[in-house]
Parts: C-alpha cells; structure tokens; sequence
C-alpha cells in the first residue's frame, strides 16, 4: 500500500494539522470541568455531551484543508490526469487521517470518560461510538471541505451541518441506552449502516465535486 | 520512424462567461511531433491545454488521445508540498527508485539540497524539482505550460536537449512558452 | 418546432420587454387583493373558538408556506427547461427565485414559530412538516451558495438544475408529511377535491391572501430575474441600448 | 480610517472565514440539547460551560488564517516595506474580525442563553463577558497563528491553550459570582485589565515574530 | 542630472545553515542608474533584494538607502487576493483614485476583467495585474525580482520603455532576470 505510506507521510510532517486537532479536543474536554463548579457526581451530566460536540469540532479542524492544500499547490491536477482511480485516493487519505486523528482522540474519550464516571463498562462502550462517529465526521466534514473549496463559500458548512445533528442525536441516545441498559446495540448497527454508506457515497461524491471545480 | 497519430482535436470551442477563448480549433499531431501554442497573455493558452489533458470541458467539440500512458503534464503550479524536504517530495512523486533520479539530481545542481524544505529553495530550484516529473516521465504524451519560466540559460539549454532528445524517441510534445526556444515544432496561435 | 418556440419567445429581450409591460398591472392588482384580504380577515372575521386572536398569523404563514413550496416547483421546471432545451433565460430565472424562496421560506418558518408559542406551548419541534420545511429552507441557502462557488456560470447553471431537481423529492414530502406521520402541525384545510375544513368566514381571506401574497411575490421575481439578465447579458449589445 | 475599511473588504469577502465560525458557534450551541436528554432545569448547569467552550472554538477557528494567506501569497512583504506601522495594522485587523465575529456571536450568547434560562438579568450579564473574553481569544489565538506561520509548527497551539485555560476559568467563576450577586463587577475588571494588556502586547509581540518568519 | 549616490551597500555577506550566497559584496548606485544582479539559479539574487528591502538582514555588512519614500517591490509572488475580482484588489492596493490608473488598465488590456475574480484570470493577467504596483507607483528605489516572467512580448516591451522612462526621471532600479530585456544597466554577478 503504498498510497497508505505517502499520505502518511505527508500528514506527518504537517503537525499541526494532526496533533493540533487533537490537542483542541484535549483542550476542550479539560476546559468543560474548570468552567462551572460542578460536584463530581454532577460533573457526569454535561459530560457526554460535550465528549461528542468535541469529537465533531476536533475532526472539522481536521479535515479543514484536507483538500485545499492540493488544490492550491496544483497537486490535484496531477493526480486526476494519472490512471490511478480518485475515489480510491480519497478513501485512503480519509482512513489516513482516522488513524492519525480519530483513533487518538477516541482513546482519549475513552480515558477522559473513565476519570469522570469512574464506570469502566460506560467508558468502554465510548471507544466504539467515538471510533465510528469520528470516521463518520470525518467522512461528511471531508465533503465539506471539499464544496468549499472556493475561499468565498460556505456551501460545505451548510451541507455538513444538517448531516452531523442527526449523527449528535443517536450518539447522545446511546450513552442514555447503555446506562438503561438497553438497545446499545442496535445504535451501534445504525451507526454502522451509516458509516456503510457514508464510506462508499463520499468519496465518489467529492471527487466529482472537486472535479468539478477543477474545472 | 512511423508516424502514427497521436492527438487529434476536431473542431473545438471553449467560453467561460460570454467569453470566447477559441473558436472551431482543429489540430492533429503524430508521434515525434511537438507543437508550441502561441498567443497573448489571456488568449486562453493554458486552458487549451487543460481540455487536452482532460481536466476542462470543452463547450463544443471533441479530443481523441492516442495513447493509454499517463500524461506528463507541467502547468504553472509545480505540485510541490512546501513543508516537505525535496527528498520527501520525490518520494512523493513515486521517483525514489527511478532509475535516472541521480543523474537528474545531479545534473539539476539539486544534491546539496535534498534535506531543505521546498519553501527555502529558490524560485527556479522548485521549478528544477517539479521539472523532474517531466526528466523521469515514462509517458507518450509531454504537456508543458511555460517550463522556461524561471530557469537559468543553463537549465533552460538543458530542458531544450532533453525535450528535443524526447521528440526523437517518438514522443508527443505540447507546449506553451512566451521565451524563444530552439525547439523543433508546429505552431498554433490563438486569438 | 417546440424548441424553435420556445427559443424565439424565452429570448430575455423579449422577457423583458413583456416583464416590464405586465409587471404594473399584476404589482397592483395583487397589492390590492392582499391588502383586502389582510382587513377582512383581521378585522372582519371572528375570534377561533380554540386559539383566539393568535390564529390570525394564518394571513402571513400559510401564503408564505404555499409559496416556499410552490417557488421550489417552479425552480423545478425552470430547472428541466434549462437542462432539456438549453434555454439561458430558464437558468437565469433559476437563480433569481432562490433568494426569494428562501426568504418565504424563511417567513413561514418564523411566522410558525410564533404561532406556536401560543397554540403548542413551544417555538419548535422536530416535526415532520417543521423540519422538511427547515430542510427546504436549508437548500435554498445551499442553492444559491452552489452556485456562487463557481466562477463560470454555465458550469454553475448546469450543476444548480442538477441539485434543484434532486431536491424536489423533499416537496411531496413536506406535502405528506402530516398524512404520513402523526404530527402536530395542522393538516391541509383548503384542497381542490374535497370540502374545506376550515369556516368559510375564513376562507375567502385566506384564499385572497394567497393569491395577492402570491401576485406579490411574483413580481418580486420579475424583478429579480431582470436584475439577473442585467448582468448576465451585460456584454450584449441589445443590454446597452436597454438601459 | 480606510485601513478599517480594505480589512472590512477582505474578510467579508471570504464568507467562509467570518460566517464559518460563527455557524460553528450556533452548532455547538444547538448540539448541545441535542445530545443529553436534560430536563429544562438541569440543562443550565452546563450550559455555561458549552457556551465558553464554543466562543474559545469559534474564535480559534476565525483566527486561523488571519495571517497565513497573506504569508503565502506576498501580501506581507509588501505591508512590511511600507512606512505604516505593522503593529497598528495588526491591531485593526483583529478589531475587524471582533466586529465581524466576535460581537455576533457575542449577540448570540445572549439570546442562546435567554432561551435556556430564560433569566433576563443573568443574560444580559453574559454580554459583556462574551464580548470582552472573545476579544482576548481573538487576540491570544492571532498570536498563535502568527507562531504557526510555518506548516509544521505546533508552537501556537503549544503558548496559547496555557494562557486561554485561566480565561475560561475567570469566565466560569464570573457566571457563579453573577447568580450569587458577589463580586460579578470585579471579574469583568479583570478581564478588562486582561485584554487591556492584550490589546497592546499583541501586535507588538505578532509583528516581530511575523518578521522573523518572513526573514 | 545630478547623480546623487541612492544605494550603498558595504561588504555584504549572507549565509544560511553553513551555506555562503554570498560574500563581501559592495557596490553602490546613483539615481537614475540601474543594477541587473545576474546569477544561476539559487544563487541568492532574491535574497540580496530582500536584503536592500530591509526585510532580510544580512549576517555581515551594511546597506544605506539614501530615501525616505516607500519602496516599490514586486517579488515572485504577486501579494494578490485571489478571492476578489481585479477591481477590489486595485482598492486594496490603494490606487483606486489614482490619476493614471485607467490609462494602464486600458494600455495591460485588465478593462474587460475588471470584475472577474483574480483565481480565474491567467497567469500573464495575474502577473499584469502585480505589475500594476510597479506602473502606478510614486517612489524612488523600484526592486523587481523577475519582472518579465509570464508576460507575453508586447506587455515585455512596455515594461521595458517604462522602465527606461523612470531610470530618465532618475530613480533608481534594482532587478533581476533570467530573460533578456533591454534595459541599460550595470550588472552584478553572483557565484
Ligand atoms: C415553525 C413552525 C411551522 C412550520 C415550518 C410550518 C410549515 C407549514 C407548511 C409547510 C404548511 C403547508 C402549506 C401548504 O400546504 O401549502 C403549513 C400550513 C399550515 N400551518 Fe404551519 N408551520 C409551522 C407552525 C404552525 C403552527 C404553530 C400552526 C398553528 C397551530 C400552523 C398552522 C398551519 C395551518 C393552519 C396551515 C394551513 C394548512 C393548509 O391549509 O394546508 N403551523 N405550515
Ligand atoms: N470566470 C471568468 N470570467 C471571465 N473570464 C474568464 C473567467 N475565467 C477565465 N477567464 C478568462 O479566460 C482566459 C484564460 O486564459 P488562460 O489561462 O488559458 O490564458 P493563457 O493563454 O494561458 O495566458 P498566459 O499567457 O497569461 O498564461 C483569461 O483571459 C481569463 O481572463
Ligand atoms: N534553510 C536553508 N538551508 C539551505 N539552503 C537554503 C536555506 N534557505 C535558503 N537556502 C538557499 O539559499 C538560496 C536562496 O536563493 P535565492 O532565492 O536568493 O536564489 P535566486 O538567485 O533568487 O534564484 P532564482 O534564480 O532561482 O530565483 C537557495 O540556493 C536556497 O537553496
Ligand atoms: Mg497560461
Ligand atoms: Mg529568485
């Protein structure tokens, strides 16, 4: 695989876009409980909540110039005039920058959870929601970005929005089923169905649009 | 040397916006040929060859290619990643293993800056870098938008060589250039 | 011959030579019809035996929700007329109505909102007729940035036609939506097969002010589309003697 | 003042860059009932939290290319040879983006936090806060832009989470001292005091390290 | 003409990271004359202007610059906005009420782009449009870092008379260039 490499090193050298997502998600989480004075047991509340909306933010800035990079330095250009399919590309760029970016940070949910519940099982059933939400996120902000890449739209942030709440809710409605103990299960299989057809609908939908910018 | 046809363009045309770049353009080239696109500035040099290479529309008409090589294609940008060493760049452009990437490096004066970020080269050393894809190219098809730019008179006489050189090994060449050079070739001019 | 036709009478000279003769008489025609309707219905109509004075936001919010939908529907054939036939004045008229569905759009959904303060008890819900009309506003908003993203406007027409009739699924579906779920939204009072469900001291306003919030409307797009042939055939020599 | 008036061009220009942000703000700010299934009383108690986490983001987010575009495309070099003053062009440009970002979003704060807690007084204190701490962040997150002028560098990111951290905090402690009626004026002076030592600092400190870049 | 010195510069070194451009360079200009820094690619010519702008400094030496007006620059890149149509970037650069700007708009043959988006204008009209600095400007030292790049012939000639037109009304030029052009001028080779 050697486009897997290549991407990864180009995410590699560019820190900030790596690390610097993360790093925001680490802020924000560690923000969340110096802002108000909870008590621990309360503290659990607003938790969860503000665990996925960090998810969300952390894999926007993640994939903010996931295209507009190669589009500003001609790169793209000289990869759709190869034989080498695009779709195929773009796939393994965005599973680059899941690995690089999303499996962190939902390690992290994951050990950020566990200090405020203090519930292992609760926290363990945060690993799988955060690592097929954050490749979902990834997958929708990445066409985002790639309806915006003309500096004056906002084309990608109009699209993306109403495609991300409804992925909030069912991520909000799991953490509440798991404490009842009920249908976990079946969340984690609808979020699954989406990821399906997100990871197949996505890349050939951005490699048209950005064809059509190309243009 | 057969001369079997390479590129054949019937009858294109192309407008943005109530603009018309060209009109009812017919041209038809064979292996070992080479054109030079010539026109003012604006006269839409660039964006003919954009639609040979596929990646523009025409509004009308149609390209036949005759080749299912990869195209080597040279535009105003240099498809570079400035954050990265030119070493890494080459990397990127899958030459690590060529064959010729020494003799190239060396003959481009690049070797001592294999570890400088492409950022801290000079405007021609990028140019050099994103000429190399154009030296290692394994393609049938050569399309360059003003390679001259920036280069020395040295570098400038050795890209002249290497493309006529190309020419003779039967390859087809397209190019734009608003400095003379002493390359064999057809011309079209627009507007 | 029907692309011949339609060539010869959709040529924007001609569109906006006729635009400029009618645009008088349906301005105030219609201005008249709704400013009638608004006083009957105000005024000269009673109190709702439920939701007393607040129903009378009907005048604002079922024209403005009617229009939301039925402006979408033209961008609809617009858009088809565009696509099949190549007509440029179809294109145009595409991009002049979406700012103004989007702002219907926008009005039903505030005059709703309000509406539903008094007679829900909340300023939102996720319906289904609420949010099919929010996604409807959405894509009016996502319409017209498609088409600012790109500098070429014929790509931008072609891709805009593209989207808009992709979009129309989501009209039927606001339509049914209060048939299909079980909702809190009101179901359609006025349709053209049955009898009304609505009193009819009511319905006569209604209807006029349908109409003149309609005509209105209308000649806000007339006026739009002939601001957007302004600039799109600006380098036309027929513009310059126009204006 | 037509340096306020060609900063006014640019920014409103890239819809994206002042729009964005302030969509992303609504986002969170909309995420956040969302995802918990609070009672309207227990939604309060984080709200606050999210409302100061989303002004820290969104202003992160405008600041990001506040002046890496102009890095990469020579404008800078050109600002620099002039005889104006750097520093005072730096200081308009952020003023620019407060009003353009900064005090929508600080509007929004207000009506976002009459719907949740729907206490007019505690609201309206919000105004001021957000205003002024979204001022603070525009500057501290310019500073670390212009740190990360260079691809690669985390540096900005690295200076400027330690310095917004005690800001977040000052913002959660003035909302308790608001609802306990204590010391609620005091706060806001010290946030004054902050930002006054902000607004000078700043452009001098991001003009010598945009200098050092250039060089 | 009275030839007062405008540009000294006194045993000028640069080096970066053990790499020496340049060593104990002195020269010296009088208004009205003109400097060509020739030099092979990665040779430090950009370096050496952006040393006599003042935004580089160089390790060793000094360089005076006997004016207190605003320089005029233009560098490789064209310090544009893309996003904004050629008429706010005229705005940006403040020349919107400047007496001679039509006529330049009309001479470059910009007028009929005027609200077109610089990103959709070719290279040559970017370029042109860089330039518009250069023609428009009201100061004494003019730097150009490869002023001819992209230009078709016509817009090279009209450079080169404007050129030769301001060194007649005694400023001073500093430029480099791998194109030939005809300007008189001193030359200062580098390596
Ligand atoms: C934000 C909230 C609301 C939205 C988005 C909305 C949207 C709509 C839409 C799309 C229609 C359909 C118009 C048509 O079929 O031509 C409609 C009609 C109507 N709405 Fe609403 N509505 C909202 C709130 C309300 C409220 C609160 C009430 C009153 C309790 C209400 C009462 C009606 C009535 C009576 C009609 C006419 C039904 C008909 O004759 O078809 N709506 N609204
Ligand atoms: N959206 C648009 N509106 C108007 N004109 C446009 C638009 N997009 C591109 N153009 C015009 O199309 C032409 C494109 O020219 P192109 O880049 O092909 O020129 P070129 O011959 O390569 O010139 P150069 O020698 O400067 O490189 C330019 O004249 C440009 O202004
Ligand atoms: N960090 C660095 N490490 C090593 N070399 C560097 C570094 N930064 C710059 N250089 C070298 O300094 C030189 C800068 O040259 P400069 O841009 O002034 O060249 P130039 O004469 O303008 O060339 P051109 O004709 O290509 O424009 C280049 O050779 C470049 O490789
Ligand atoms: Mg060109
Ligand atoms: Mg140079």
């Amino acid at each position: 695989m050697n486009e897997l490499k290549l991407e990864y090193l180009k995410l590699k050298k560019k820190t900030r876009s790596w690390l610097g997502p993360i790093l925001v998600f680490w802020l924000i989480m560690l923000a969340f409980p110096l802002t108000v004075e909870f008590m621990q047991d309360k503290l659990e509340i607003g938790f969860f909540s503000v665990l996925w909306i960090a998810i969300l933010i952390s894999m926007m800035l993640a994939t903010e110039d996931i295209f507009i990079e190669d589009y500003n330095d001609g790169s793209l250009e000289q990869t759709i005039i190869k034989n080498t399919s695009f779709q195929f590309l773009i796939s393994i760029r965005i599973i680059v920058y899941w690995l690089m970016i999303g499996v962190p940070i939902s390690i992290l949910s994951f050990i950020f959870s566990l200090g405020t519940s203090e519930d292992l099982l609760l926290s363990i059933s945060v690993i799988p929601l955060s690592i097929i939400s954050s490749y979902i996120f990834l997958n929708l902000f990445a066409l985002g970005s790639a309806l915006s890449l003309n500096k004056g739209s906002l084309l990608g942030a109009l699209i993306t929005m109403p495609l991300a709440l409804p992925v909030l809710i069912v991520l909000g409605k799991s953490i509440i089923a798991f404490q009842l103990g009920i249908n976990y299960l079946e969340f984690i299989l609808l979020l699954l169905g989406c990821l399906s057809i997100i990871i197949i609908a996505v890349p050939i939908i951005v490699s048209f649009i950005i064809k059509a910018h190309l243009e | 040397m057969d001369n079997i046809t390479s590129v054949i363009a019937e009858n294109i045309s192309y407008k943005v916006n109530d603009n018309k770049l060209f009109h009812n353009l017919s041209f038809s080239l064979n292996t070992g040929e080479s054109l030079h696109i010539k026109g003012p500035n604006g006269s839409g040099k660039s964006t003919l060859l954009r639609i040979i290479l596929g990646i523009t529309n025409p509004t009308k008409g149609s390209i036949s290619i005759n080749s299912t090589k990869d195209k080597c294609y040279l535009g105003h940008k240099n498809a570079l990643k400035n954050y990265l060493s030119l070493d890494d760049n080459i990397l990127l452009m899958e030459f690590d293993n060529h064959p010729c990437l020494k003799k190239y490096i060396e003959i481009l004066d690049l070797k001592r800056y294999l570890d400088v970020n492409v950022a801290n080269l000079s405007y021609g050393q990028q140019k050099k870098l994103g000429l190399l894809r154009l030296f290692l190219n394994s393609s049938d098809l050569i399309i360059l938008d003003e390679p001259f730019v920036g280069l020395d008179k040295e570098t400038q006489i050795i890209l002249t060589d290497f493309l006529t050189d190309q020419l003779k090994e039967n390859k087809t060449l397209i190019y734009t250039s608003h400095i003379e050079c002493d390359i064999d070739s057809k011309t079209l001019l627009l507007k | 011959m029907i692309k011949k036709f339609i060539h010869q009478f959709a040529s924007p000279k001609t569109y906006l030579y006729q635009v400029n003769r009618f645009y008088p008489y349906i301005f105030y025609s219609s201005l008249v019809i709704y400013i009638i309707s608004l006083i009957w219905g105000l005024f000269f109509t009673p109190e709702d035996f439920v939701q007393g004075n607040s129903y009378r936001i009907i005048y604002l919010h079922v024209p403005a929700s009617f229009l939301s939908q039925s402006l979408y529907l033209a961008m609809a054939v617009a858009s088809v007329t565009y696509l099949v036939w190549r007509v440029k004045l179809a294109a145009y008229l595409i991009i002049a109505i979406a700012p103004i569905g989007a702002m219907t759009t926008f009005i039903a959904l505030i005059s709703g909102s309000i509406w539903g303060i008094p007679t829900w008890g909340t300023w939102w819900q996720w319906d289904a007729r609420i949010t099919s009309t929010l996604i409807l506003f959405i894509m009016y908003l996502g319409l017209i940035s498609l088409h600012n993203s790109f500098s070429n406007f014929e790509k931008a027409d072609k891709l805009t036609s593209w989207l808009v009739i992709i979009g129309a699924v989501n009209i039927p579906i606001i339509k049914k939506s209060v048939d299909w779920w079980s909702t809190l939204h009101q179901s359609a009072s006025i349709t053209l097969t049955e009898k009304p469900t609505i009193d009819v001291l009511m319905l006569y306003p209604l209807i006029g002010s349908i109409i003149g919030f309609l005509g209105l409307i209308t000649c806000l797009v007339l006026t739009s589309s002939k601001y957007q042939i302004l600039i799109r055939e600006k380098t036309k020599s027929w513009i310059r003697d126009y204006v």
